[in-house]
């Protein structure tokens, strides 16, 4: 794509960049924007919108020093969502699927799985408490988004009567930017990346789908903001992801 | 309480101790773990507090962990915790798979001496089903609103690299203050110090707001670098990446993680392969 | 956020709001308390963390406090708190008798966003009776096991005063934690502060272990001193006793209390006699 | 007593000292001691303790700066004592009972009580969480010691399927040691202070309790206790209670 993105001017951009203005464009209102950690590309899009919000926009990347602004233990992150502070949260998923149930324990049956995978850190508890969590997984395949994850670490969707404040809102990837409808738990296709069909996005997602016949383009990078992430982004981000940050800037 | 050698200091986690270890960026006892591998330790409960990696793995590969109780274990950027994966895969780890703030609660739970805490999330994963003593209940202050309680974790042993401590015994953790929590959940608590702060950590109001009182401190050892090849909130150093990739590398073998142990010279007391 | 005049933090706390404050060791934001006096704020929900005095009295004394919730309300070694003592007994205050834990569980309760938290012992306490949002259930962890529920506490404003504060609004409490919980627990945090720190109290390791980050804070207000005749442990100053001495003795009834007001040259809005 | 105490040899001692070392002989062996705030006579005691164990024994005086080591805010307290750290507490009464009831709401019907008090502050816990609980209360009359209090604070005993791990153990007055006996929930005479007879004490006592004929009398100071009061104690309780310190020790 950064060699010559297909619907663009005279933009060039590299995928992280494209990728980092999507998933701001999810969150623009966010006051308090929280990353997990090795998470470059949701860091880049949380300190984008900071950016563009003159600093009263909030970030915290949890295993960085510089944007660790807690101070009370592991426990406040947790807390801190509880109290209705936390905004939006960018979390990725071994498995997706249709209800956008996540998956970060195993593939397979467990305990025995055929992969084990970390465990499902917090995403348990914050899909439930964060109102706009944003799912991002860059590989779009079938393996990926399936009809069903093989373990729920976190629910897409609760019954009417659970308390739950928060929940899925958006996956995107590098083909894609979905939309979660929670009350009829499906997702509905917002638009497709610049260069790609929607054959194509039929072809390498496991599970269903609302879509309209032509889906929108999703809108390249802007100049602005292409500057800012050059700058005051990739400034703040270089001493988190140093190596990120000449790949995806190229600075 | 004064400063004891690292060997006493781990002499006093027993074999079946139920262990309660930081994550990767809040002070690992590496050197702790070293000399319990080097004793051959058995049948460990590892508590993650609330995500572990390379300790968990390297106590894991070595045959010392009988339970994992965790929210992850990986290797954070490197990838995957390989002797955790395949212990894991083959069903020879009782994992007890939890979600950090389940595992916060728990510890805030002994803390307080309450026999469970309530906590909100979590219904509707695949979580609740796994773990026994997790139960739900209708909130009693609520209507047909179901909410997870999860019991108490008492830990045996804390067990941590700290910054500073003085001769008193009192230990200085700054803005980490899970470790102070592991600290007041746990019987034990074993602290490998990274620099002898001269003076009484209580008595200087500002350090006195990040210091863990000496009475909630079973023992200190001096053991400056401790950490590594970790990186540690203490001095702002960063983990040793090339270390790391190296063993993640050489781990995804048992004959390879063999080799790494014996590169870096730890002998391992009656291996139970 | 940045500074704002006392009369401007004092205008957030609205009449009926329920307000936490802190125990006279812990930074009580007294001439805040003075500001609300002359404003005339009524209907307070006062939520003592755990206990009050002096503060409490002046506003029960002046009317504008509706509800009362302690575990202790008194002037310490002075003696009792004579307008609460007299208000109380005419029953004129709705009273929410508790005791120390149960308040910091309330509060620790709104700080986890659970609706309520277990806590031992109390049974058997008239308190149990008297709360009507106190409920015992039986333990689902034990068996034939009662155990005490109490509710979240969560105060629409926390409202004291700190040592240290930067341009940021973040504000430096030290070991006084309970300031920090109050924190959490409220929608509003209002601090006055005794002195600007030059710097960012979260960039320095040492200071940060003891800080409220800025985002907890609604308003700080630079009031050197805003914490006399009480003492305040960031400058280690002690009560004013004379002071507190001829309070009790004037407050004793309702003239000298008025007459106390005058001296302090303390007028009062629309006084509810 | 301070003049020419009964039962004593040469010794002369304030009636501060006798009582700070008639509560040490109850806490003995306790590791840690918590004392409220503004009690300086079982301060006094807790440090006699410290003094005694050559400062292995912990004392944490509640409101003083020099002997308050907790540093999680006002919930350590209760927390530490939940843990099974706290051995021993001291606690006062406006009214104790036979059963060891203890009121500190108010004398009275409750809520518009004859005489409120400040409340029952951490009584309503600590009395079920810390294993030695010491009632102290100087005034020794039928006003304080009372059949029933008015208003319970918190409880002397609890139905045995009731988690309690503590519990008052003793009474001390300006006349009397009483032990309390949880499974009868009845005050057993223990001594009667040099200079008064049982007769005085069933006088001043509003509430039944168990004695022998000839109960023993309370040892007065040894040299050694006065010694370390008028020396270790001393120094370290005088930034915490000046004038108390010149008027019990005279120093």
């Amino acid at each position: 794509m950064s060699a010559s993105p297909s619907a663009s001017g005279n933009l060039d951009y590299s995928t992280e960049e494209f990728l980092a203005v999507t998933l701001a464009e999810r969150v623009l209102d966010a006051g308090h924007l929280v990353v997990g950690a090795n998470s470059p590309i949701p860091a880049s899009a949380a300190l984008l919108i900071q950016s563009q919000s003159g600093g009263s926009a909030e970030v915290t990347i949890l295993g960085s020093r510089e944007f660790m602004q807690f101070t009370d233990g592991g426990k406040e992150l947790f807390d801190f969502a509880a109290q209705g502070r936390m905004d939006a949260f960018f979390v990725g998923g071994g498995q997706i699927d249709g209800q956008a149930n996540i998956n970060l324990v195993g593939i397979g049956d467990y305990p025995g799985s055929k992969l084990r995978l970390p465990g499902s850190f917090g995403s348990a508890y914050l899909y439930h408490l964060v109102p706009n969590v944003v799912l991002f997984r860059k590989e779009h395949s079938r393996r990926v988004l399936v009809p069903k994850v093989d373990f729920v670490s976190a629910p897409g969707t609760s019954p009417a009567n659970q308390y739950r404040v928060g929940g899925p809102r958006w996956l995107v990837t590098e083909l894609v930017v979905m939309e979660f409808n929670a009350e009829k738990a499906r997702f509905r296709l917002h638009s497709i990346h610049p260069g790609h069909t929607l054959e194509e996005v039929y072809d390498r997602t496991g599970f269903e789908f609302d879509t309209t016949e032509q889906p929108p383009i999703t809108p390249i990078p802007s100049a602005d903001q292409l500057t800012r992430l050059r700058g005051d982004v990739c400034r703040a981000l270089a001493p988190v992801y140093p190596d990120f940050c000449q790949k995806a800037f190229g600075v | 309480m004064s400063w004891q050698p690292l060997e006493q200091l781990v002499a006093q986690i027993d074999d079946g101790a139920r262990v309660a270890i930081p994550p990767d960026y809040s002070g690992v006892a590496m050197a702790a773990t070293f000399a319990l591998l080097s004793r051959g330790v058995r049948d460990l409960h590892l508590v993650a507090v609330p995500q572990a990696g390379l300790q968990a793995d390297l106590l894991i590969g070595a045959g010392c962990v009988k339970i994992m109780e965790a929210a992850g274990v990986s290797l954070g950027e490197i990838g995957l915790a390989p002797r955790f994966r395949e212990w894991a895969q083959q069903g020879r780890l009782q994992m007890m798979d939890a979600t950090c703030p389940a595992i916060q609660s728990g510890l805030q739970a002994a803390e307080k001496g309450i026999p469970f805490m309530p906590i909100r999330g979590i219904l509707g994963s695949d979580l609740v089903a796994l773990r026994d003593q997790w139960q739900v209940i209708d909130n009693p202050y609520g209507e047909d609103d179901p909410i997870l309680l999860v019991p108490a974790i008492r830990p045996d042993v804390a067990l941590f690299h700290a910054p500073l401590a003085d001769s008193r015994g009192n230990v200085w953790v700054g803005v980490r203050r899970e470790l102070m929590l592991m600290a007041h959940a746990s019987a034990t608590t074993l602290v490998t110090v990274e620099e002898n702060y001269d003076g009484d950590l209580l008595a200087d109001p500002v350090y006195a707001a990040g210091t863990i009182p000496h009475f909630y401190i079973t023992g200190t050892s001096l053991a400056p670098g401790g950490m590594r090849p970790l990186g540690f909130f203490g001095d702002g150093s960063v983990t040793d990446s090339e270390h790391l990739i190296r063993y993640e590398k050489l781990a995804r073998s048992e004959e390879g993680f063999f080799q790494y142990l014996e590169e870096q010279k730890i002998q391992l007391a009656g291996v139970n392969q």
